[in-house]
């Protein structure tokens, strides 16, 4: 049997069952901690009609951005785009439907999806465009407006660490949004720079318990960088 | 004179305390990290997920799993923290940062910002800065004080949409440092060689202007 | 004959799967561990924040810092991890655990449950039993068919204040395995011995029974 | 100055500024984790007519119980309670307020209190005693009800390790409510095993950030077990 061993051997394995006009979650900031093979796998099956909750919709030629050419993204739910032209093309055109969310918002409504909490009140957006349609209610004199949880048929997810239980640990901040995502998914795909037994990770550091993971492959990553800003050494 | 930006971060600075947990927007926000003074300890928060963000990196230490909320590579501070994207606006949201400091393009005599969008250009989103002008207690708008065709940014209502309602109390701008108050802007400090009739003739909305208006003091 | 305490956790216990991650309440639901079919893995839930929770510590292995939801000292499984409470709830509301066994005073055939007050009796409080009944979409109720002065467990309508709303599709009691939908009680098994006659008789809610009701296979 | 150091050198400095009739929100799962030596202070200091926000309530001489006998607790907001004599004797009389709350949503209410979301929805307690006079709402076909966030004029919080900048790290289930508790107090007040220095904490590990705390101290813990449950050695 295979009890909790959550290891796909390939991507396709990893991505199987994903179908046209799915909602998928990712992880991911700008390009930082984002799952790119598994975006890329995404490419090769070629699915449309797609809703994508990330945070940023990567650039031309590399994270969610490689979707776009092949008009595979229907609608993005994110908080900043716009770092690439064909993104822009699409948005203007009203090929790509674009709907901005403040990023905590975003945080939240992905915590809330995996959490069964189907909405909270939040002080974010109240009299700004994003407050439109949205009930707005007092608590101790205060305006907030309701938000909506997301949930997503898949999650992808990138982390650094996992032993064989889909047991996660992210490093710096690569962090970012995939915890969340990985709690928001039907089913949540993870991929990893690393796999280890049962039992070496310490269970007080995990950061994602395994019983939000249902498939987990080891990849190799580009992890490239959007501003690269230094200083001399020395300094 | 109008101030330079950084003087406009140089001014931002003295407003900082020892202890603050501080939220630097992206622009002239940034460069306030340059001016903190001798002595003084602060932290600062990216959103994406860092409290404790350090100096650039060196060519040897860029680490393409540690940048800030501009997507630049950065380096962690001594007791510097990780966590996720909801903990970091649960922090934002949740009133914990005592400082934030971001740009705008308009604000307006009831504390409304507009900081986001300009309807008809290109629109990238608003980011986190929506949950950062709701969530903080302690907000100080940096900007110019009037277009460069000499449209005041401080006006009695904002045309543009707005990012936040009724949020902001302080704006320091490259010739003045103004308080939101009771539904008026308030002139509490010009900047060295700037006018108060200067200021009252880009400051659309009401503004309040005392017997004596000190320079600024950096 | 009604199953003793030990034979409801055994039967209950061939409801698991390999691969589920279970919650397992006071009581009977908590003897459920000690039946897990060979070869099969089964990961225990402990809603303080523990999930992979083992066997208890021997004396020397004791540790003031880990125990499960009912205050015991316990020991981690391999691959265990460990969390708030927050975080606990989230998977148990969430819907993330695969199966939630936990005891009651009642149910009724609309699938409500009441199982943490007697009004008039001292209320200790319902803990973590309203998140587990809304949280999980598979559960099984253990309880005793009747009271020992033979009044039925299973009703028309809960008369305690309930625990849950429309939660319960699963009851297994010492005399039957049920299953509740549009509103009926549906035998599905009579425990060994266990005459369909005693069972309907001792179920007050409207009870469906097909023509042939099986024994419990254990 | 002072910067980031939130170290204090005894216990009533800890809690200087605690007075009459003020909300305590407090970490612990029973009698884990829970911060003795602060709820001792609290006992020292006398103060009445407090309102209690914990899981649990101790027992007759230890943990939130030893507040009883002078009448200090007017409220408690618990989901399980009367461990113990006292407590049974002053909430039958009616001397001591008991507002039962499940353990999931007083778990979210103080994460919702600390991260500045006044109230979210749940379907924990829908048709239940819990429900009574809260809003009920329905998403996607489901009931659930309204519930509002909880903070406190101070948090009470037991971890393991600190560094001096209140950076936390929680040891096993000890960890339990803590981190939320640490979130919604006004003042977050921390005791430990061990404070270390800055930087020797990784800073990928830290369960909560310095942010939340303001004010920690070093103790020495009995840890009573409430259960001690062992198996022969051997097996």
């Amino acid at each position: 049997m295979a009890g909790f061993n959550k290891v796909v051997n390939s991507y396709e394995e990893a991505m199987a069952g994903l179908t046209d006009n799915m909602t998928i979650i990712s992880g991911g900031f700008g390009l930082c901690g984002i799952p790119e093979n598994l975006i890329s796998e995404i490419k090769r099956k070629g699915c449309k009609g797609l809703t994508l909750v990330s945070n940023n919709c990567g650039v031309d030629d590399f994270g969610l951005g490689i979707l776009l050419p092949d008009r595979q993204i229907q609608k993005i739910v994110a908080s900043y785009v716009g770092e690439n032209a064909e993104f822009e093309r699409q948005m203007m055109s009203g090929e790509l439907a674009v709907e901005l969310t403040p990023q905590g918002t975003l945080a939240e409504k992905m915590r809330a999806g995996g959490a069964g909490i189907p909405a909270f009140y939040t002080a974010t957006g109240v009299g700004t465009p994003v407050a439109e349609g949205k009930d707005v209610r007092q608590f101790n004199g205060r305006e907030y407006i309701l938000e909506e949880s997301i949930t997503g048929d898949f999650a992808i997810v990138k982390a650094w660490k996992a032993d064989k239980f889909g047991n996660l640990v992210f490093r710096k901040t690569a962090r970012n949004f995939n915890p969340m995502a990985a709690t928001a998914g039907k089913i949540t795909v993870v991929e990893v720079e690393e796999i280890v037994e049962p039992g070496e990770l310490d269970p007080d550091e995990i950061h994602t318990p395994g019983i939000y993971v249902n498939r987990l492959i080891k990849g190799t990553f580009e992890k490239r960088i959007e501003q690269r800003t230094t200083r001399p050494a020395g300094e | 004179m109008a101030l330079s930006r950084d003087q406009i971060a140089q001014r931002v600075a003295l407003e900082l305390q020892d202890g603050y947990y501080v939220n630097l927007g992206i622009g002239i926000p940034t460069l306030v990290a340059n001016f903190v003074p001798d002595g003084m300890e602060v932290m600062l928060q990216s959103e994406n997920g860092l409290l404790g963000m350090g100096q650039f990196p060196t060519e040897a230490e860029i680490d393409a799993d540690l940048i800030n909320a501009g997507k630049q590579t950065v380096t962690m501070a001594t007791g510097a923290s990780i966590f996720d994207s909801a903990e970091s606006f649960a922090m934002i949201r949740g009133g914990h940062v005592d400082l934030t400091v971001l740009g705008a393009f308009e604000v307006d005599v009831n504390g409304n910002i507009a900081s986001y969008m300009i309807p008809g250009k290109l629109i990238k989103g608003m980011g986190g800065a929506m949950d950062l002008v709701a969530g903080a207690d302690n907000i100080i708008v940096t900007m110019t004080h009037a277009s460069k065709h000499g449209e005041s940014k401080l006006l009695t209502n904002c045309s543009l949409p707005l990012t936040g309602k009724g949020c902001i109390k302080k704006v320091l701008t490259d010739l003045a440092f103004i308080e939101i108050k009771a539904g008026k802007f308030h002139l509490l400090e010009r900047a060295p060689g700037v006018s108060v009739e200067e200021i009252v003739k880009l400051t659309a909305g009401e503004l309040v202007v005392p017997e004596h208006v000190p320079e600024m003091q950096f």
